[in-house]
């Protein structure tokens, strides 16, 4: 495809457009399915069994498995979507977008609180901001455990 | 005769629902955010549209990958709030107009815009959310709504130059409607916020309140700006802001009338992982 | 890179597929219809596309009234016959083109055309009888469809220009293809007929001849022509014809190119309620 | 509303515009039911009770159970969803057509192989062509009852 992209050079952004979408397609549409409450509660009893159902990959079954946001992003997902899977486990947005960042819970939160992430650096790939992939895992937290 | 009034501008972040279902208006974290629409909340009362036309985007709930309308206009009786995952929010039915719906249907169909006409979905916290700021937590919400869903969530997503000439025709729609009508517009979504990633929690203060003078003093000029650059300064979920320029174009100093009073504005970081921005115009007419 | 290569218009007259599949085709009353296609099986399987952009109507088959999308476009893999509740038409499922839909969504909606994308749908008469009269009745079909549905069911439907107009964005986001594709659009529907009322059976053979004319000569005057024209002259289904207008302006002289030649043209009446009215137009390169 | 609505004035033709969708919209509901076979299935086991699973008017049911299909297009029925009724009871389009039009189903059939309907006198109400109200119902069949 000739038609201009210009969206592939920000850092840890991903833009869901209609490759991104034929990729996802059964991921997203599962996600969908857990705005059933009854789907939801089966999804509960047994995940890798509900997730048979649909025709995903094996490795967006196991990204979902082990709640891997960054990798169901990159298998196609979309945060709308993936956003039923932390409303099925009982999480906030602030807690699944927190979980992509590297940073603990209370990291993010002291980090929006503070005003948020800023754009300096964050704009291009290859400047030097905190989402540049050469400044990942972020987070003291992270740091900790590695 | 129909008329636009004023145009209402609000950030639509679940959280903020969840925390008024909740009834924690009054936490030290949010408290700040809720004072923002105290003002509103009693502009509202003095100034109660008959119908306000809410645009919105859809999160993927009422519309699946199945089917991906970048226009759609409610033109059904009732829209039930939506379960998201969590549960329906715990907020009145949405009565519709659709006579109103119906007519605007007509006219901007004919002005070349490629609408989906829904007459059953459910809404969710893009369009309930709105609605609870503004008016707190009534029985039932004291005005019809006709609910209009962008496609902002898989590229290519409508322009933002397409969408201010989509809220001139909707004017033209609405002026030519032969009941006596006081109707808003709200363009809802924003500001700046990131979902995804590991530049999740983006946050540009700077460019969000230039965004607000650009809308107020050149929303033309500001219509030309491109998809990219909302997503690089304002973050991927940033691009929701395409749709306050629906609103903008239907006020009247866009087709030559008086410019608009601007009666309220705000702006908060943060709410949840998003920056609030709340802005208030009227008609001079 | 990819080419439009040629144009095919035709009647999308359920009867036809009926008469197919009941192996009626050498039945007095049928044979003059289907000896009108015997050029054109023979012109396909000479021409053979790798994939034909097929622009119809959905007859309230996969769109209720619950959701009314002015334009559609199938961006799937595979779209089963559907089943118009005389069970399902006994012809192989259609295996879509995945990467070029999204392409072509990608381009065209960034022209400013509003489209709604389907990932999943049956696929009706308006589809299928266009494949059959043009296939005959194959183990699987030779060629990958891009369905398009354009709603000519519920008024307001979109104008003759507005179809023109989307008829030349297809044509340049075909054209920005990377992959080398032999690509035909296909119009179908009309020519005249009116299913309702009174008026039922109304045909205008000098109407919808002076249509052709016009079509292969002058489509841009043409596609000026207003809808209360088409249903007042040929019949109200008879404004099935605009969809015509769509495969008219992807070919290569309504962007300066050669006039393209005229390979086949074929009129008669009746089948069932309807006048079947037939075009090849090929590209000159 | 003041929107220009020029296609009033044909004789015998219903445009279905917003306006007669919303009037029409439960009965069409009904018919796009009829897609699937259970549903023609139970349709046919019992009219009146499954007309009242959906939220249409007496008048409607009255309509759809007469096989009145003018009466159905008058409140808000559209030809392509009503065809629906015809194929659940195994006609054609010709046999659904022709039924509006008084004829009998030889009449309308020879009508067609006949060239059709001439537009002539046809095109405007207050003429005098076929499908005037005036010349209503059409066919000898139908004056042969009368
Ligand atoms: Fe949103
Ligand atoms: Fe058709």
């Amino acid at each position: 495809m000739s038609l201009n992209k210009p969206y592939k050079d920000i850092p840890g952004t991903t833009i869901f457009d209609a490759e991104e979408s034929r990729k996802g397609y059964w991921l997203n549409q599962f996600c969908s399915s857990l705005m059933k409450a009854e789907n939801r509660t089966r999804f509960k009893a047994d995940e890798r069994a509900y997730l048979n159902e649909w025709k995903m990959t094996e490795a967006q079954k196991d990204a979902v498995i082990s709640r891997d946001l960054n990798e169901c992003i990159r298998l196609g997902g979309n945060i709308y979507f993936l956003a039923r899977i932390g409303a099925t486990d009982g999480l906030t947005f602030q807690q699944m977008a927190g979980s992509m960042t590297g940073m603990s819970e209370e990291e993010y939160r002291n980090m929006m609180v503070g005003g948020g992430r800023s754009p300096e650096g964050n704009r291009y790939l290859g400047e030097d901001g905190d989402a540049q992939p050469h400044r990942q895992p972020q987070g003291n937290h992270n740091k900790e455990e590695a | 005769m129909a008329r636009i009034t004023a145009s209402v501008y609000t950030s639509h972040i679940p959280a903020v629902g969840v925390a008024m279902d909740l009834g924690k208006t009054q936490e030290p974290y949010w408290q700040p955010v809720f004072e923002g629409y105290e003002y509103s909340k009693e502009w509202l009362k003095e100034n109660k549209p008959d119908v306000v036309f809410l645009v919105y985007n859809d999160h993927g709930t009422a519309f699946s990958l199945e089917m991906i309308p970048t226009f759609a206009l409610g033109t059904g009786a009732e829209y039930p709030p939506a379960d998201e995952g969590w549960g329906p929010r715990p907020v009145p039915m949405v009565h519709g107009h659709p006579e109103l719906s119906a007519h605007i249907a007509q006219s901007v169909i004919q002005d070349d815009f490629d609408l989906t006409l829904i007459n059953e979905m459910p809404v969710d916290h893009g369009l309930t959310v709105p609605l609870s700021v503004m008016c707190g937590q009534p029985e039932a919400w004291p005005f019809k709504v006709i609910p209009f869903h962008v496609n902002v969530v898989q590229y290519p997503v409508p322009s933002g130059k397409r969408c201010f000439e989509l809220g001139q025709a909707i004017r033209r729609a609405v002026e030519s409607f032969d009941e006596d009508l006081n109707v808003q517009i709200w363009g809802t979504g924003g500001m700046s916020h990131q979902l995804q990633g590991a530049r999740a929690g983006l946050i540009n203060r700077e460019w969000d309140n230039a965004f607000l003078d650009r809308l107020i003093a050149d929303p033309a000029d500001l219509s030309n700006m491109p998809h990219i650059d909302y997503v690089r300064e304002a973050g991927s979920e940033g691009v929701e802001l395409v749709m306050w320029l629906i609103a903008r174009g239907a006020m009247a100093d866009v087709n030559g009338g008086a410019a608009p009073t601007v009666k309220h504005r705000f702006y908060h970081v943060p709410a949840s992982n998003t920056a609030v921005g709340h802005l208030i115009l009227e008609n001079n007419i």
